[in-house]
């Protein structure tokens, strides 16, 4: 994996942004981006890229590469929960197993913005119907996890309801956002998408910067808890993403997507989700301990993905495309 | 200046309509809410910095005539035990308009 | 009224982020901009929209044309909440009457604002006088709304004061915003304009989406008191910005204006107010019930005027002008 | 520890500067306030989600002494009277550095 | 139920993470924070409309056994004594899961 | 001192901004910027004006020119603390007199802020390499006021550490931002420069007006508060901006700086910070009275700068230098 890679990864403003913020964690600062201007950068991320995906899925329209693309997506969303469930059963109670599973199932919106600026400073181009993609792959990951919860865990007082199942899947408010976002940008086009640009084109990555210098805070403020987490959540949440990085390079190849939207698969499947899915599993499964799947997104599988993965993935692309 | 129980609820934020419905549903309908609050319990400390969501907990004041108190503890003591959280009871005296 | 201008309506993106937050809402998400967010967005609106009022006026300078307009302007402002004072007080006591009164003979910024980049998308010009329009209609019906009370509500504690009157309808933080950006706009003129267009105009649209989006949220949450409201308020406020509409139309005819300033003459008169002059009732008439004045512009008279009344205006004016 | 009233101010947000200068007409400098909370009560609910305003109430917390307290008391009612709010009155102690 | 001292404690929001780890350190693992608030005391008022920074409060509050209580007490006495704030202490029933 | 220069300051909409705040809490108004809105734009100014310096210092180089600014800056930042202190010791005790020396030994980086937008509109170019001088000009200040505060301070509990000297005074969370973004600007040069610069310069000057209202509200509400100050610190907060500038003019003319340069560097000796040491002091000597260096610096030193000391310390460099 080349060094130039990985150098103008970590020369690009919001990774050292985020780094950042977890210096500021480090040595003590009283820097902190006080709640809700958080939420508020993460709304407008969400909605941008959103709205964006939706504009350019408008011009390109359903080719057949597009579809394979969103078929492959969603098997991912739907493979990784089942299988990893199967893996963490044997460390962890069916709420956490499952609990972690919808997390690594499901995708982190702002990774996969960090990839797509990463392919903007490369000069590799990428679809935007990779972002209905990750839309896609929001949602299933959270069924599949409470939904396998539910029907193995026993004697959980609250009873199994699809309409519940449902809303917390979809009606979860970032997800909704997200996919709101898209199917407006597609209704509106490129006259829509030509009136929000400056809004949600232009500014996007200096409001990708003070949102990574959040996540950096935020991470690193769990840092500490690592330790306690033990070594299987720790290693899973490093190698899981390797091993769905690899399925997804190999898919991304098979249906012949371009280096771009192989990046973007490949990252949508390595990583995890801490916006959407803790904020459901909250809500669906109160058992399921936060400081597990939050830390091991949030604090490891995160950063992992920005600082090495991204890279990593790339040049594995590279030799094989080429 | 009338005696009341007044009641200080501390749950999970995404609770706090299940809760509300429950006090409204045994009539109490005078309740203050301060949210987010953060804080720590038997289910670990609650920073409430996720992004964009956070894991905060509400924070509900109701001031009850001795004679609700002991059934809204009651109605509120499964939530309590499903979502966590906790129950003040103080003796308190309201003044009202 | 023909289907064109409706879909041309409603396929702009902050009406559509409307309907967003409104499905949100409904659908039982846990979508919400929390507070102060949304004081933020209506803050930054008020701000731009004033802001590029006062370099517009100070571009086209008050000709005839501009003063006949508001003069027509003001003339409203004072004559609606005194007519539809007279006609809610067969219904509701003096604070309640009063309050309502001041709430439709107000204007709603954002209607406005909705208003004009409906023009924007058809290619209707308009003038930036009508923003030292809209400012002149803010506070008027305030007055009159708290003189009316105060005159005609016997024995309700407060004094009369006139100091207390002018403060309430002039020192309100959101009239305050809108009008001293008007006057900064008209003081700096062209190169403050200039320097500020990024921020004030660029990023505008987007800003809307994310106020509308809030503004979905919240009258949903709003849709259910409705019918506690009683037929009587809902009636008022369907039909009484029609009948608004019809006099501006007809005033804006007289007057000669063009359709442009015509359609946001006819959208200030038929929109109500539910940012400056709630603010104020609350703190001038506390004995009216918020629950019903501020259910009657959000719930109702706001997407009313923005989904339907938008449309139904142009069609109108578009029929007379020709 | 010193014995003393602990009095719980609960009313719309605008009120509060005139709240606080009756309570320092009084000779109460030390308080607490948080704001904005929501709530419910005999004027309905207040979801302080209007936009660019809302109808927040305000929490002002103070520690009084016994001697004080009636006073104070009397002191709010007719705010109280005027724009609703309510006061909760408990005994307490005061730990003071 | 359980008879419990509910502690509320005020002290300048920079001082919360001292407070927090003295707590802990008594074993006290059960707490709520309401942050920032304001208010005025001895020193003043304290408006926490700084730009970028404010001089905000936190509210701690915390349900303690009776036993623990005196000593959790006096081990914050010094941080109220050196940056100022005050601890009001009540009786108090807790209900817990 | 000639009045067009006052005029052209005066008409800059931030300045207006700054007016229309005061003017808002003077009339009584409602109006405020919730918590935490202005702390976005605080970490939004410093993120946006060290990142811009740190893309100009890249493209600069660190000239002898811009070494001996630095130098220069230092200089100021440690000499005005220490002889302000002993100034302020006759009248004040050792805590409150090392607050207020540190206060001024400071920069406000508002000030920095709406000297370069007042040199903008004057069309007098300067050099980015004076944000620098203004990073390296936040902290020192601070040191020595602790360190002074404790090598005189007796009995104060507080044992002395080096360690949290400087914790205290480099992990301030506004100046590891403000270094941070600097640094991360020099890291990503001119590429990096160009793909954030709709979000740190384009937008820049509309978010300087919403920060100057705020601080227009927040500046007026104190002006009740200097009464009490009593007439050494109201006399200290005009006379000392401006014996530091003239000693600021005199050594950027005896470095030969260009006419921007020396201006800003004059408004960064003259100014008093009100972000990073106020929290600083909150944190370091508690015992010091915030309402008292809080008020000087924000109610009389700011004001006094923007609307006095630009076009003031500008005419006097124009005619000297000329
Ligand atoms: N002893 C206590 N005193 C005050 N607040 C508490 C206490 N125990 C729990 N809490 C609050 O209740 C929330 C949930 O408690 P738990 O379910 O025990 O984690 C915590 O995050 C705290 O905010
Ligand atoms: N019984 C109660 N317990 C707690 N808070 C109350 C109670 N009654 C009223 N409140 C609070 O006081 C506010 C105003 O009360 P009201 O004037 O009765 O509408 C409400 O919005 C609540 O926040
Ligand atoms: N008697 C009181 N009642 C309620 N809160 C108080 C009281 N005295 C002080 N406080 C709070 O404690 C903070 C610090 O108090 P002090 O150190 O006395 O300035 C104040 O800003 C108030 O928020
Ligand atoms: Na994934
Ligand atoms: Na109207
Ligand atoms: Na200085």
């Amino acid at each position: 994996m080349d060094a130039a890679l990985i150098l103008s990864n970590l020369l690009n403003p919001p990774v050292l942004f985020f780094f950042l913020g977890m210096l500021a964690c480090l040595i003590g600062s009283d820097l902190e981006i006080p709640h809700p201007l958080p939420k508020f950068f993460s709304l407008y991320l969400l909605l941008s890229i959103g709205f964006k995906g939706g504009v350019e899925l408008h011009k390109s329209g359903l080719t057949p590469q597009v579809s394979w693309t969103l078929a492959a997506a969603m098997f991912m969303a739907v493979a990784v929960p089942l299988w990893t469930f199967f893996v963490l059963r044997r460390k962890l109670d069916v709420n956490n197993a499952a609990a972690v599973a919808a997390t690594y199932g499901s995708v982190s919106a702002v990774t996969f913005i960090a990839a797509t600026s990463f392919l903007g400073q490369l000069g590799v181009t990428s679809g935007g119907h990779m972002v209905a993609a990750m839309a896609l792959m929001e949602s299933p990951a959270i069924i599949v996890g409470i939904a396998v919860a539910r029907w193995l865990g026993k004697g959980n007082g609250t009873a199994f309801s699809w309409s519940h199942l449902l809303r917390d899947a979809f009606a979860n408010g970032s997800v909704l956002v997200l996919i709101g976002a898209l199917v407006i940008g597609l209704l509106t086009g490129e006259s829509g998408g030509k009136a929000l640009a400056p809004f949600t084109n232009d500014i996007f990555r200096g409001m990708l910067c003070l949102f990574l210098l959040d996540m950096g805070i935020v991470s690193a403020r769990r840092l500490g808890g690592i330790r306690q987490l033990g070594i299987f959540p720790i290693a899973f949440a490093t190698l899981v993403p390797l091993v769905n990085a690899a399925v997804a390079i190999a898919l991304a190849h098979f249906i012949g997507l371009g280096r771009g939207d192989a990046l973007l698969l490949t990252v949508l499947c390595a990583s995890a989700s801490y916006i959407a899915v803790p904020a459901a599993m909250r809500l669906a499964l109160p058992e399921a301990n936060p400081g597990l799947y939050v830390t091991m997104s949030l604090a490891i599988t995160f950063p992992f993905n920005i600082i090495l993965g991204l890279p990593l993935y790339m040049s594995v692309i590279n030799r094989i495309w080429t | 200046m009338k005696h009341v129980k007044r009641l200080e609820i501390i749950i999970d934020a995404p609770e706090l309509p299940t809760l509300l419905a429950l006090l409204r549903a045994k009539g109490v309908s005078g309740y203050t809410v301060i949210s987010p609050v953060t804080g720590s319990g038997g289910r670990g400390y609650r920073r409430n910095d996720e992004p964009g969501g956070g894991s905060g907990n509400a924070c509900v004041l109701t001031a009850v005539s001795n004679e609700q108190a002991e059934e809204v503890i009651e109605s509120i003591r499964p939530v309590l035990k499903r979502r966590g959280g906790i129950c003040l009871v103080t003796d308190a005296q309201l003044v009202i308009h």
